[in-house]
């Protein structure tokens, strides 16, 4: 029993992640259409911004020219990564699929992908090889609660996670421009009609994406410590399938497929031999995808955003 | 301005130079191009050495060029003597010459007879440095693969992924069966056969291997009647990580140490064989009915289903004739390299594949060439740039994203010019016929 | 008025390289209530499209100015933010995932008049009451009938210089559709110009003040809307001969 | 018309002939000449001893990971042995018997982390930059598949940073290897989990799916079993796994004593940090690769107490000596000279890689010397003869046919992260017991 | 017997009733007309006869064989062939190739013909070029035959997908809006061509239209549909007085 209960602790942890970093993919493809296979690797540069954010913050603080505890050192730089990495996003949309925004979506994908490998190549150049170990900016602890093992950093991914969560649904119900994302994934080109840019409504929604990139990269920096300029690949397509798995362009799907994906991964390795993780877990997702064509929470070739 | 003024004559000379050389037929390229690879194979060696070059250049200098800057001059006059010249030369000459022959051949001599000759240049050219003949074979593997990938992408209007996947299960099924048949290994024990009929029996067990790789296919194909676009390349994306998977857990070909001790069958002449059937048989393909109908599937599928098309049918067979010469393209690659292991096919080399698709251009063979040429030519050549070469690939590619979205040559073909007249000639021997009728 | 609020000369539009419009110019002055009716693929949607700059692609010998503005200089946004002309599209174009308020509160995204924002609000749900009393429904679950009055609410919140209907009628029950016209009538007499496009020549012939008749991309007729009733070139070119 | 049908069918023989040619002996031409100049240069050399010195520069070909995963462990690897060769030509180079001097270059590529790069690459490195000596890329995978070209051309490939057993059961000539292997990567942890708790019996292994990994932790798993552990758990996972609470529950469950696995560099750190977080209740963990790098010190408290394998390490003292005892010979700079030159150089902590890549021009330097030639047939010939002790450790290879030119010379040592006296993490040499720097803790917390 | 003969045909979109209860039986070599406001159900109820949907209730007899429920490519094969109300040729294709894909269904020389170019597989589609080109030739269009469809006039379009639909060799041809976006002239065109085709290739058309003039000159019979129900039906004079048909469809008289 309380084997299962870590397990659940394990699997939304990991879920956390593919949660957030798949919003990112479903925002942009609800409005665009378009996969951004670029988004795994603004994942990996918000981690490294954050890295730098939270290593400035430190420095700081050590300096003793910041007096902050711990807890807002991490709100600051959390909110300080998000704000930055939101501009990677903009900066990618603007490089790799405004010029293409007429374009066949397949070339859009392909730029989306060269822009990836532009930035894993830009930040080994920038950086050179030395790895990256993320700050502890909260001081680890261990909880018993029960006879489970519960560290505080899975606390605060969940809650951080969730917040995030509550916080874009606001944002996407209660705003002029979030209204406009969720009328802009109803009707596209009806939108300037309203007077709406479109332009701005696109890059707000690659700033959203990858300021959720950002707060991601800052829980998993913490959780896994060690940044590396490829770490975005395969979590990256990891979250796509999870956006996918959920519904495109269906935020609740993807926040549901993140968390499942999660899941089967961690129930997967825990149950069963652990190298057949891959193996089975994307077989699993093959015959969702094979009974469920439209994924759990999408709609026959429409893209709504909802929530 | 005055430059420009007092250039344009110099220009229209050149221009009308051009010309001349634009009406040189194919053949005569060649034929140009077999004299410079002659003469680099004899004098080569030679003049590098007496230009400071040391050795042969073996990609056109190009990559010594960026290494050595110094060295511009050298390999610039190389160029000329050893091809450009000889190049010329030999082409504006020999044009009369295979003008006239060009009138007394039938189509399937003539192109059969430049594939020969091309043959032997390129067995030329690639062997006088090992460099070249590794390159040229991959060049050649990733043509095949990028090829079948574009019956499904360009053809077909999906968005499939799984090239890697389908090239590992036709690499990972073809070298368990020559090793197991032909070679003494410490996994399968002594040979099956004897070792000599390795080379004979590689075509099957290739054949084999595509088979396999284009049944194991079937796990995209069927959802693909049910699933289009986004959620289908999804499925293509689970089978390339459920293959990679599969083949870790394989512990007796290896696991995740991979497989080596490949027999050494897959020489120029094999690969170059299997590379100009695969393109002549999904030529064939894509040129019949049948094979077009992928097109209908694309632009309108349920036009396509009004007018008689079995679109299911149509979906099965391009997906499986893609997996199938993947497959092959996968079986060559291990063979060539001599050992593989799951990595080897990750995601990865599925978007490399991808990017040569999309440069060289969906729908179209000459795309389907020009895409992996240029991709690995860049490859190549940029090599020197070490770290930045893959800062400066991206960029080239988006910029020519950018500039053609639907790659170099999407949805054209090279026209060759004889073939050309062919064609013309036989439709209006078709429109006589009606006429006399 | 001495000049037209919208002057269109020479107007082409393109799809690819399928011409729908083949150069026409007409006016609309200010206040007035001009119909554009004529046959399936006529080129009336085109036109209206062009006007606001939304979807398509003019030609090079086009012109087409609004109260002085060059329209070609605006993009299809700015169309409706800067100049003041809302586009009700064909086929209602509202957004079903939205709810009525919140489709109206959108179409005040680019206004800089906030202050003026609740008179517009009491006056849209005084003209069309039954959008007051589903302010907080789905679009997408309202009649037919309703959400067309949602579009039309909604370009009377984004601009109030002009206002291009395309095809109101469409689908609409005889009573919804006299009340339809009822609202945009009173509209029209509080300042909006509207120009609108019709297949249902009768209605629109009735309701508008002047009329132009487009067939296959050609201005073929043009007259007050009481000359154009009586002429039998409008039934055969509305009707198809 | 006949004359030119003539001259094309003469031209078409030629091409011809010059295809067919090719495949029987690739790069002819070229090889030959550069050949022949180095046998006449040694010729010259031989026929006049007394004339002046004749230098020689040999080219040193290897390709690093630049790009792609394995990017900077395989740095480390090129530093070493860009050191080396900095030394050997700042020292004058080898001066032979008949008076020449050996001076070396080095020709190498970015491999991408990538197959059929490396073979692509290798190629070119012998025939394009005309390597005498080739070195190998990083990790066991990239090196197979480059040993595959060596072999192929002849050409002899040092191999360090590739541990795999299996690439040398072959049946390969030309290729030696400067790490220990993996089959020996963890049998002396076990053997200091024995020494040290006698009462151990349930240890678990887990371990990255990786070509290495796997490897080491199957032969450990067989000597473990050998010597009477019971073996509760034996997981691989993969590559990319982030989160590794399932293993850890596992571990917890199994009543393991001891971990052994990992993997590389970022699992390991992870694993064991993770470890740390859940306070897994286990009394050693061991660990490939990760804890003896550098930056394993980062992890802080969640370091401490972790053992890991490492072919070498900084306080390590390999001494001329401690040779003598072994009544073979000492070669090269003692530990303390490389340490400080490569600090000195590079400004940063030497890792085993570091070290192995110094040692892999070192010994190729000591077989030249050896061999007094630059022959390759002669060098091959001293290296399967070579039984040295450099600050690398010993180095002997197998000459058996079956398992030519596998490491068998060259002892792991274990390293434990422990705290020092002002509480600072270091990295402390626990086995084998001679070249201890401190006592093993254990349990480790 | 009758060519094609519904019975009860009812269609649900999921709470949408889009078509119910219709019923019709036709006869070989008549044109048949259905008209009715846009929305109504014409198209529904073509999509439902070709196999695009399977109906909620209702039987589909084609040639005294239920084809209720039978996939489009079936149907078209049984010789059922239809053009679409907004164009749908297969655009990135030239004319000639549009025409000869829909000979897909008569092509019997296989995979391997296809793969390994045999001699049978040239001969058939010599065979299949010589007939479309013919086909072609007898809709005026065969100077457009190696020009890609997309960039083609819009008439020309609508000629070449009537040309596909013949190229199936079908008994009954189903015409969604042959004239939309024509001009006058060319609808008379247009119409004249429709009966040259029905002759030369002996078929039954059933077609959807808007312009009453259209339908009244050509069909022999007319059904008039409103929200899914016939409103009226009977012979074009009959239908031109009927009141329903002229408020359903010339529009509303309203007064404002």
């Amino acid at each position: 029993m309380s084997q299962i209960a870590q397990q659940v602790f394990n699997a939304l942890q990991l879920g956390s992640f593919y949660a957030l970093i798949a919003l990112g993919y479903s925002m942009v493809y609800s409005i665009l259409m378009l996969f951004n296979f670029a988004h795994g690797d603004v994942f990996m540069v918000a981690t490294y911004i954050g890295y730098f954010v939270a290593v400035g913050l430190l420095g700081l603080v050590a300096a003793s020219m910041l007096p902050l505890p711990s807890w807002a050192l991490f709100v600051l730089t959390l909110v300080l990564t998000m704000f930055l990495a939101s501009f990677v996003g903009i900066l990618v949309e603007l490089v790799a699929y405004r010029p293409l925004r007429d374009a066949p979506r397949a070339s859009a994908a392909i730029t989306g992908l060269m822009v990836g490998i532009f930035m894993e190549t830009g930040v080994l150049a920038l950086l050179g090889a030395s790895r990256k170990d993320f700050p502890a900016l909260i001081p680890p602890q261990t909880f018993q609660l029960g006879p489970i093992y519960v560290t505080n950093l899975k606390i605060l991914t969940l809650g951080m996670t969730l917040l995030l969560l509550v916080l874009l649904y606001l944002l996407i119900h209660h705003t002029k421009l979030g209204m406009a994302m969720r009328a802009m994934s109803f009707d596209y080109a009806v939108v300037p009609l309203l007077g709406i840019p479109m332009n701005t409504v696109i890059s707000f929604t690659f700033a959203l994406g990858s300021a959720l990139a950002g707060a991601a990269g800052i829980l998993y920096g913490m959780s896994y410590p060690v940044l590396d300029p490829y770490m975005g690949v395969i979590i990256g397509w990891k979250a796509f399938v999870a956006a996918i798995l959920g519904g495109r362009g269906s935020i609740f799907g993807a926040v549901v497929g993140g968390f499942m994906l999660g899941a089967i991964e961690i129930l997967v390795a825990a149950t069963m031999p652990s190298t057949m993780r891959d193996l089975i877990a994307y077989s699993i997702v093959l015959l969702i995808l094979t009974f469920r064509p439209y994924g759990l929470f999408g709609e026959e070739y429409s893209a709504r955003l909802r929530l | 301005m005055s430059i420009s003024v007092s250039s344009t004559p110099f220009r229209r000379s050149l221009r009308s130079k051009l010309q001349a050389l634009r009406d040189v037929p194919v053949g005569s390229w060649f034929l140009g191009a077999a004299l410079a690879v002659l003469l680099e194979w004899y004098i080569g060696p030679a003049l590098a050495y007496a230009l400071g070059l040391g050795q042969i250049p073996a990609i056109f200098g190009l990559s010594l060029i960026l290494k050595k800057p110094w060295l511009i001059p050298s390999v610039l006059l190389y160029l000329v003597l050893i091809y450009g010249l000889p190049l010329a030369v030999m082409a504006r000459l020999s044009a009369g010459l295979i003008r006239r022959l060009e009138a007394r051949l039938s189509t399937g001599v003539y192109v059969g007879l430049h594939l020969v000759l091309l043959f032997f240049l390129l067995w030329a050219w690639s062997s006088a440095d090992d460099y070249r003949l590794l390159v040229i074979r991959l060049l050649a593997i990733n043509i095949l693969a990028t090829m079948s990938l574009n019956i499904v992408n360009g053809w077909m209007g999906e968005f499939s992924v799984s090239v890697a996947g389908f090239m590992a299960v036709g690499a990972y099924v073809s070298s368990v069966l020559m090793v197991w048949g032909f070679v003494n290994d410490d996994v399968f024990g002594p040979p099956v056969f004897p070792p000599q009929l390795a080379p004979m029996a590689f075509p099957i067990v290739l054949v084999i291997a595509g088979a396999v790789t284009a049944f194991s296919a079937l796990a995209v194909a069927i959802p693909s009647f049910r699933t289009r676009g986004d959620y289908l390349a999804i499925i293509t994306l689970a089978y390339v990580f459920i293959v990679r998977s599969f083949f870790e857990n394989m512990e007796f070909i290896g696991g995740p140490r991979g497989f080596m001790n490949q027999p050494e069958v897959a020489g120029f002449p094999m690969v170059f064989f299997w590379t100009v059937f695969g393109i002549w048989v999904m030529r064939n393909y894509v040129t019949s009915i049948l094979g077009k109908a992928t097109n209908a599937v694309r632009d309108n599928e349920s036009a396509a289903e009004m007018m008689t098309i079995n679109t299911r049918a149509v979906k099965i067979t391009a997906f499986l004739t893609h997996a199938f010469w993947a497959g092959v393209a996968g079986g060559l690659y291990a063979h060539v390299i001599g050992y593989i292991n799951p990595a080897t096919f990750d995601i990865r080399r599925s978007a490399e594949i991808l990017g040569m698709l999309y440069l060289g251009g969906l729908n179209s063979i000459t795309g389907s060439l020009l895409g992996p040429v240029l991709f690995m030519f860049l490859s190549e050549v940029l090599r020197p740039f070490q770290l930045l070469k893959w800062l400066v690939i991206p960029v080239i590619l988006i910029y020519a994203m950018i500039r053609r979205p639907r790659g170099l040559m999407g949805f054209q073909e090279l026209r060759i010019p004889f073939l050309e007249r062919r064609r013309i000639a036989r439709e209006e021997e078709k429109l006589h016929g009606a006429a006399g009728d | 008025m001495s000049s037209p609020q919208l002057v269109v000369e020479n107007l082409e539009v393109y799809y690819g390289n399928i011409r729908a419009v083949h150069g026409i110019s007409f006016h609309v002055n200010k206040g007035e209530i001009v119909a554009i009716i004529g046959a399936n693929g006529a080129g009336k949607t085109s036109t209206l499209r062009a006007i606001s700059r939304w979807m398509v692609k003019v030609g090079p010998k086009t012109r087409m100015t609004f109260e002085g503005h060059d329209l070609l200089r605006y993009p299809p946004h700015k169309v409706v933010s800067e100049l003041g002309i809302s586009h009700v599209p064909e086929g209602r174009r509202i957004f079903g995932n939205l709810t009525v308020w919140e489709n109206l509160m959108l179409a005040t995204y680019a206004r800089k008049d906030r202050h003026n924002l609740k008179r517009d609000f009491d006056m849209v749900f005084d003209l069309f009451p039954r959008l007051a009393e589903r302010r907080n429904q789905k679009a997408g679950t309202l009649s037919g009938g309703e959400q067309q009055m949602l579009a039309v609410a909604r370009a009377l919140i984004t601009g109030r210089r002009m206002m291009l209907l395309d095809e109101p009628s469409m689908g609409l029950a005889p009573l919804l559709m006299q009340e339809m016209f009822a609202a945009l009538r009173q509209i029209n007499r509080e300042g909006t110009t509207i120009l609108l496009v019709e297949q249902n020549a009768h209605m629109a012939l009735k309701f508008a003040h002047r009329g132009y008749v487009l067939e296959t991309g050609n201005l073929v007729l043009e007259g007050l809307t009481m000359d154009l009733l009586q002429n039998p070139r409008v039934k055969e070119a509305y009707l198809g001969g | 018309m006949r004359r030119w049908l003539l001259v094309l069918a003469l031209l078409l023989g030629l091409v011809l002939a010059a295809g067919c040619g090719g495949q029987a002996t690739p790069t002819q031409a070229p090889e030959q000449e550069t050949a022949a100049e180095t046998q006449q240069e040694t010729a010259k050399e031989e026929a006049q001893p007394a004339e002046q010195a004749k230098e020689i520069v040999l080219t040193i070909g290897f390709t690093e990971s630049r790009t792609g995963r394995l990017e900077v462990s395989s740095g480390r690897q090129a530093k070493g042995l860009r050191l080396w060769m900095k030394h050997i030509n700042e020292a004058g180079g080898i001066k032979l018997s008949d008076g020449t001097v050996v001076k070396f270059k080095e020709a190498s590529y970015d491999d991408e982390s990538s197959k059929d790069r490396v073979q692509e690459l290798y190629t070119k490195l012998i025939t394009e930059d005309k390597a005498d000596f080739l070195i190998s890329p990083y990790s066991s995978g990239l090196t197979d598949a480059a040993a595959v070209i060596a072999e192929q051309y002849g050409k002899v490939m040092l191999t360090t940073g590739a541990a795999s057993d299996k690439t040398y059961q072959k049946g390969l000539t030309q290729v030696f290897q400067i790490y220990t292997p993996a089959s020996r990567y963890l049998t002396g942890a076990i053997d200091l989990l024995l020494t040290t708790d006698p009462n151990l019996k349930k240890v678990a292994f887990v371990y990255e799916q990786a070509k290495f990994s796997t490897t080491v932790v199957e032969a450990a798993k067989t000597y473990a079993e050998e010597k009477g552990l019971e073996i509760v758990l034996f997981e691989g996972y993969p590559s990319d796994t982030t989160d590794f609470g399932p293993f850890i529950n596992k571990i917890v469950q199994s009543g393991a004593e001891a971990v052994l696995g990992g993997g590389h560099f970022q699992d390991g750190t992870t694993f064991a940090r993770q470890l740390y977080e859940k306070q897994a209740p286990v009394k050693a963990v061991v660990l490939l690769v990760a804890p003896p790098e550098p930056e394993f010190a980062e992890l802080g408290d969640a370091a401490l107490g972790v053992t890991g394998p490492s072919q070498w390490e900084p306080q390590v003292k390999y001494t001329p000596e401690a040779a003598k005892e072994l009544g073979i010979e000492w070669y090269g700079p003692t530990n303390e000279e490389f340490v400080q030159a490569y600090k000195a150089e590079y400004n940063e902590e030497p890792s085993y890689h570091s070290a192995g890549g110094y040692a892999a021009g070192l010994i190729l330097e000591y077989a030249i010397k050896k061999a007094d030639s630059v022959d390759p047939a002669k060098v091959k010939e001293a290296l399967d003869n070579t039984d040295v002790l450099t600050f690398f450790g010993r180095t002997k290879f197998d000459t058996s046919p079956e398992s030519h030119g596998l490491q068998i010379g060259h002892e792991m040592v274990y390293i434990q992260w422990q705290k020092d006296d002002q509480g600072n993490l270091v990295k402390q040499v626990v086995w084998p017991k001679e070249a201890a720097t401190a006592e093993f803790i254990y349990p480790m917390r | 017997m009758a060519l094609l003969e519904i019975e009860g045909l009812t269609h649900w979109f999921g709470g949408l009733r889009a078509v119910y209860n219709f019923h019709t039986r036709i006869e070989p070599g008549e044109i048949r007309g259905l008209i009715g406001p846009n929305g109504a159900g014409k198209t529904t109820i073509f999509n439902l006869v070709t196999g695009y949907y399977r109906p909620t209730e209702g039987r589909i007899v084609f040639l005294g064989r239920d084809i209720t429920g039978k996939r489009p490519n079936e149907i078209g094969k049984l010789g059922i062939s239809r053009t679409f109300q907004n164009l749908r040729l297969w655009t990135h294709l030239t004319a000639l190739e549009n025409i000869m894909l829909a000979y897909y269904g008569q092509i019997r020389y296989g995979l391997i013909g296809a793969f390994f170019n045999t001699r049978r597989r040239q001969e058939e589609e010599a065979r299949i070029e010589v007939e479309a080109m013919d086909l072609m030739r007898m809709l005026e269009i065969e100077t457009y035959a190696h020009r890609v469809v997309s960039g083609l006039p819009y008439g020309i379009q609508r000629k070449v997908e009537i040309a596909r639909a013949l190229a199936t060799k079908p008994k009954l041809l189903l015409l969604d809006e042959p004239t939309a976006g024509m001009s006058p002239a060319e609808m008379l065109e247009t119409m004249e061509f429709i009966q040259f085709v029905r002759e030369r290739f002996n078929l039954t058309i059933w077609l959807i239209e808007h312009r009453m003039k259209f339908v009244m000159n050509l069909c022999n019979w007319i059904q008039v549909l409103n929200f899914g129900e016939v409103i009226a039906e009977g012979p074009p004079d009959v239908i031109r007085d009927h009141p329903d048909v002229v408020r359903a469809y010339l529009g509303e008289m309203v007064e404002i």
